[in-house]
């Protein structure tokens, strides 16, 4: 039974996703596990076949429990899968946790440009032909983009354009700078066809490792599996059969609802009292006119089809992770009596679960998404949480939360804050109220946007810019 | 020809000699055997001793003094002072003897005192020992074994604490041996001494007294091949010699947090044996490198551009590596500890590697 | 005491005559290297030992076929004297397959185990330590070889030479060491490198018995080496000769000789060991001026046919860069 | 489209989204997102499975009349 968050004692095995005799790499996905929070996947180790399924479905055992035994290929004995994650967070003392934790949460310099996916003497080549080497998918070891990539695509634009040869440029203004990946993570990636660019890293320094990958491979298989099994559900009824109920997206199996319920807003209740306990907290708030992101937003789903549509909180979360981008110092951790900016910012969007509870799952590097890649994750995000199928980086990689009531109703939101976060923005609904622009009074769609923030970590000076910041990137929605 | 004649005898006995090798192996007694590492040198050599006359031992105080490790005692008394020589303090002059005699159709095995002295005799182990075969076009092999007492950690200063096998290691024409256990301190002399050419053993200082248990029948050994010492899954620890104990003690500190490495012995430094190492790598994903030597051009530089040349599309981290620090090995107990490679060093390389 | 070989020199004057035709061999195979290396086809370093002739020679008189030979990167004189095929040595020039030493070696590094001529060794002083090795494993084996050791006397100042003096002493080794002392190392000359010129003083300091030989006159040398080498493999003991020659020419081909006073070099060629010893024979009546004429061309064509067959003779392939680094796997 | 048929499209695609409801129970004249608790997302996700089984565009401006059930029917079963 792996630590699967930080407060987590016990798990409760919910689904196995192998039998004994599977093969399972490293990295697969290989049982459910109940947390007090969510359900989360429980990944595979080691390489191997699957030897025995030790813990029962349904059965509540301690952290560092052996849930299956997995027999190394070529190897004598089984071995415990999932081991290697059992009991780290309390064997180890804790300074030496944080010293990790900061590690891995460095920030890369800014404007450091990271070394491309094709060798110095392609990049000379594509600066020649001026070729952006960024568009190109690449067809070498690993995915690198090779002479022969260059070459095609300067054959392929050449009746539009001569070949330009341009001065040569600083890297940094060609290459644009991007995520490290590990070479396995690449390869596997090319052999899988997963763009790595996409993808989350949990390396040092955000790297991108093999796990990453994989564990995009099956959220991506999910997700198209699903499809289908609607699809199937559906088809006799629109063909004039019998109605078929589309089978529920939880588990068969799970705890009580109301023992779930229960568990959960425990879990939840010693987290907030002990944000409330320790952290002092700070609020402001701000009116924001949404004239021009609605106007946008309006424009462009009406030339979209129904599933390309962006819905309002698509553009308030990016504006929120761009403003946290521009004040880090309400992005990261405050942990051992100081401060840790983040990485990258991990939007942590706080989602109700149906039948009660709450969870606040990770959007991964929200800043760099653009609006529609942040909708198919939020969309992804809201289904697996409430499927309860959600992947433990995203439960515990959240720099910065925010949390949306509008729907619900809610003008004002005074949220608390996730520790060791520093801060949460609440978002309220949007409506219409008389405002005053150029000397008139007309009526237009505002928002109320609120900062609850960490009062050791910033100051509400900082918080203000905050807030400014985010009024501002809304009146650009074209930008966002 | 009364020459021709004593040379055909000697032929002759040598034969037999050598034909009957597992006779001059330990006691007869069943059951594993208590030896240290001294011990288990010793054992080999008066084996090689015993099993060929061509095999003579030369080196400063090897005779009457015992060896400065004491791994020689009481040869000079069982094989007499031809075949236990002492020499001057004269490292040129005995080791390029040694290659000499090798041409000359000996089985020389030349103990330098320790690695430092060694340097007095490069010319010898560079210039001669391992280019005559390749500038005589094939017709000079040189069956010379040098053994020295290599490492750190025992305070002796900066003078006499270098690790210097990854320079030894950049010599194409010569072969390195690094024993680090029982059963190579006892095996891999033979195995150097059938070598038709010259065979470096480097013997780290620290290991002399280290005791344990070898079977009765312990003889020579494979020097072709690296050795798992330790299976595991989750990454690689590559390391030889002195710190194979450092790098053992680190994988159990790991295996306590449920990180499963690997530990792999190099045993045989130059050529190194790129097959297993890159087989662990690609299974595991992740290397970290643990060489006493100093990092900057060093024989961890070597493996790790060979793991970058030949296992890059299967590396998931950056490959680590635990050196000693960049200075004069120093005297002070606290400060030689801090400049070496230790066990809670190469663990957090792991962590880090593992991430 | 067996003494295998050499116990009935030939008679004086055809065994004076041999020795003449030896040096002329080494003289006119050199002077045939200039040309070539001149032209381009034989290249690395060159180092001449023309005007050093009688010392190779001399000193070869003394060895038998089972003695060995240690020399120096100035060594053609004592390879070719030492019966190594002249058309191996210079296909070894050529760097060919043919070569003594298959190509790897070229000028400095001759070598013919089979000879027992184990090569030149281009680290001054390097040499030494092989050859007391050499003798080492003799006197371990019981033989009765002598083991002569070229150097030169910039050999002298360097630690492997009194490290190697002292350990052959002291360990009875049978090693004839001849230090073949042309009064430059390189460009410095003897007065300026050595507090005590006189080499053999030096050696004998080691406790071995040394002494200094006219290097110009053959007889004198091959009388001086006879004695000595009698005396090693008699004694077991080793013995040192100080070989007072010169070379003619600069000390590589790359030398343009600035650090020796003309007159000097003329008045060393006035006692040129080819001239001496011809001149000393046509007095005697042993030798015709016909005589050495027809030496000379028979001299030339197998030359000429050495050149022919180097050059035509096959390259190392490519593909073989790596042999001879370690030996084969046994099979 | 009968009404009938929309009322089962919309029926069905209610409980993918919200299973653990009975929207056959629901008035017809009930605001859907209030009492089914649909967010934007949710509601979004109706729509979109509305339109895939109905084979109908449905765009931003109609989604006023995918208010209660009545009106969706209605607004369905006219096209």
């Amino acid at each position: 039974m792996p630590v699967l968050g930080a407060d987590m004692d016990e798990g409760t095995l919910l689904e196995w996703l192998v039998k004994p005799g599977d093969q399972v790499r490293r990295g697969d996905a290989i049982a459910v596990v109940d947390t007090a929070k969510s359900a989360i996947e429980v990944e595979s180790f080691h390489t191997g076949t699957i030897d025995r399924l030790v813990v029962g479905i349904g059965e509540t055992v301690p952290v560092g429990t052996v849930l299956a035994t997995i027999a190394e290929p070529g190897g004598e004995g089984a071995r415990a899968a999932a081991q290697p994650e059992a009991q780290p967070a309390r064997k180890r003392p804790p300074r030496k946790s944080a010293a990790r934790t900061r590690q891995r949460r460095q920030p890369v310099a800014a404007g450091e440009a990271l070394p491309g996916t094709a060798s110095p003497p392609v990049r000379h080549l594509a600066r020649q032909l001026g070729v952006d080497l960024a568009a190109l998918t690449g067809t070498g070891p690993g995915g690198a983009v090779t002479r022969a990539d260059v070459q095609r695509e300067a054959a392929a634009r050449a009746p539009a354009t001569k070949p330009v040869i341009r001065p040569p440029q600083p890297a940094a203004g060609t290459v644009a700078a991007r995520q490290p990946v590990t070479p396995l993570a690449r390869r596997v990636a090319a052999e899988l066809s997963i763009d790595v660019a996409a993808l989350t890293g949990s390396g040092p320094d955000g790297a991108v490792r093999e796990a990453d990958v994989r564990r995009a491979l099956s959220a991506a298989r999910q997700l198209p599996q699903q499809a289908v099994a609607e699809e199937a559900a559906v088809t006799p009824a629109a063909a004039g059969g019998p109605p078929t109920r589309p089978a529920a997206p939880q588990p068969a199996t799970r705890a009580p609802a109301g023992e779930r319920v229960q568990a959960m807003r425990q879990a939840i209740g010693r987290l907030m009292a002990r944000s409330k306990r320790e952290v002092p907290h700070y609020y402001l708030s701000n009116t924001v006119d949404m004239a021009s992101a609605m106007d946008w937003l309006h424009q462009r789903n009406r030339e979209l089809e129904v599933t390309e549509r962006l819905v309002p909180a698509a553009l308030l979360l990016k504006a929120a992770a761009l403003a946290a981008r521009q004040i880090p110092q309400l992005n990261g951790y405050w942990e051992d009596d100081h401060f840790t900016p983040g990485a990258a910012v991990h939007l942590g969007v706080a989602i109700s679960l149906r039948g009660g509870g709450l969870v606040t799952p990770a959007i991964h590097a929200a800043a760099d998404l653009r609006p529609a890649e942040l909708m198919t994750q939020l969309r992804d995000l809201v289904t697996r949480a409430r499927g309860g199928r959600l992947r433990r980086a995203e439960l515990t990689d959240a720099t910065i939360t925010v949390t949306n009531l509008g729907d619900q109703g809610v003008e004002t939101v005074f949220g608390v804050i996730y520790p060791p976060q520093v801060a949460l923005v609440g978002i309220g609904k949007i409506i219409e109220r008389p405002v005053a622009v150029g000397g008139l009074i007309g009526a237009r769609p505002v928002v109320v946007t609120t900062l609850s923030a960490d009062h050791r970590a910033s100051d509400g000076y900082t918080g203000a810019r905050y807030l400014a910041a985010l009024s501002e990137l809304l009146q650009r929605p074209e930008e966002l | 020809m009364s020459t021709q004649a004593a040379q055909n005898g000697r032929e002759a006995r040598r034969a037999r000699t050598t034909g009957s090798a597992s006779s001059a192996g330990q006691a007869s007694q069943a059951g594993p055997v208590k030896i240290s590492y001294r011990e288990a040198m010793r054992a080999a050599i008066r084996e090689a001793l015993q099993r060929d006359d061509r095999v003579f031992l030369m080196g400063e105080d090897v005779g009457r003094y015992g060896g400065c490790f004491a791994v020689s005692l009481g040869l000079l008394e069982e094989f007499g002072p031809e075949r236990i020589r002492d020499t001057p303090l004269s490292e040129s002059a005995f080791v390029g003897a040694g290659i000499g005699a090798a041409m000359g159709g000996m089985r020389p095995i030349v103990e330098i005192m320790t690695v430092n002295f060694s340097l007095l005799a490069l010319d010898q182990i560079m210039n001669n020992a391992a280019t005559l075969l390749h500038m005589s076009g094939g017709q000079c092999s040189v069956p010379l074994v040098i053994r020295m007492a290599t490492g750190a950690g025992r305070q002796v200063a900066a003078q006499h604490s270098h690790s210097l096998e990854g320079w030894y290691t950049h010599i194409p024409g010569i072969k390195v041996l690094a024993p680090a256990t029982l059963e190579d301190a006892r095996g891999m002399l033979w195995t150097a001494l059938q070598d038709p050419d010259p065979v470096l053993i480097f013997e780290h200082g620290s290991l002399y007294n280290m005791q344990g248990t070898l079977a009765p029948d312990a003889g020579a050994v494979d020097i072709s091949a690296a050795a798992i010492r330790r299976p595991g899954g989750d990454l690689t620890l590559l390391t030889y010699g002195g710190t194979l104990g450092k790098a053992l003690a680190a994988a159990g500190e790991l295996a306590a947090d449920g990180i499963d490495a690997e530990v792999i012995d190099l045993r045989t430094l130059r050529p190194l044996d790129d097959a297993t190492i890159m087989a662990s790598v690609r299974r595991t994903h992740r290397a970290v490198i643990v060489d006493e030597g100093w990092r900057s051009g060093s024989l961890s530089a070597e493996v790790s551009a060979r793991i970058t040349e030949q296992a890059f599309y299967d590396l998931d981290a950056p490959v680590e590596r635990v050196c000693s620090a960049e200075v004069p090995v120093p005297y002070a107990r606290h400060l030689e500890e801090a400049a070496l490679p230790q066990a809670g060093g190469i663990a957090a390389a792991a962590r880090r590697a593992v991430g | 005491m067996t003494r295998p070989e050499r116990q009935d020199p030939l008679p004086a004057a055809a065994h004076r005559h041999e020795l003449l035709r030896q040096m002329l061999l080494i003289r006119r195979f050199e002077e045939k290297c200039v040309e070539l290396y001149s032209a381009g086809e034989i290249r690395g370093f060159v180092h001449l030992y023309i005007g050093e002739e009688a010392v190779a020679v001399g000193v070869n008189q003394a060895l038998t076929a089972d003695d060995n030979i240690v020399s120096t990167y100035r060594e053609h004189g004592h390879a070719l004297v030492r019966g190594i095929p002249m058309e191996a040595v210079m296909a070894e020039m050529y760097g060919k397959a043919s070569g003594c030493s298959r190509g790897r070696g070229g000028s400095m590094h001759l070598f013919d185990t089979g000879r027992r001529f184990y090569g030149g060794n281009a680290i001054v002083g390097g040499g030494l330590p092989l050859a007391t090795g050499l003798a080492l494993a003799d006197k371990m084996r019981g033989g009765q070889r002598v083991t002569a050791c070229f150097f030169g006397d910039g050999a002298v100042a360097e630690g492997e030479f009194h490290e190697c003096m002292n350990l052959a002493a002291l360990w009875d080794l049978p090693v004839l060491f001849c230090c073949e002392n042309n009064r430059y190392a390189m460009g410095t000359a003897l007065e300026r490198e050595h507090a005590q010129a006189d080499l053999a003083l030096r050696a004998e300091s080691y406790g071995m018995t040394a002494w200094p030989v006219d290097g110009m006159d053959v007889l004198a040398v091959e009388q001086a080496a006879r004695r000595a080498a009698e005396a090693v493999r008699a004694g077991g003991r080793p013995h040192f000769l100080e070989l007072r020659t010169y070379r003619f020419r600069a000390h590589s081909m790359y030398d343009p000789d600035r650090y020796r006073d003309k007159a000097e070099v003329e008045a060393w060629r006035g006692r040129d060991p080819l001239d001496s010893l011809a001149r000393r024979m046509r007095e005697a009546g042993e030798l015709s001026d016909d005589e050495l004429a027809s030496d000379g061309e028979k001299l030339a064509a197998q030359i000429e046919e050495s050149i022919a067959a180097a050059r035509a003779a096959p390259e190392e392939p490519v593909e073989d860069l790596t042999k001879f680094v370690y030996s084969p796997e046994p099979s | 489209m009968t009404p009938e048929q929309a009322r089962r499209a919309i029926t069905e695609a209610l409980s993918q989204i919200a299973p653990e409801t009975d929207p056959g129970s629901l008035a017809p004249d009930a605001d859907l997102r209030d009492a089914l608790e649909l967010d934007s997302l949710d509601f979004l996700r109706v729509v979109e499975t509305l339109s895939e089984r109905t084979g109908q565009r449905i765009d931003e401006d109609d989604y006023p009349q995918l208010a209660t059930m009545a009106s969706a029917v209605k607004f369905l079963a006219a096209r």
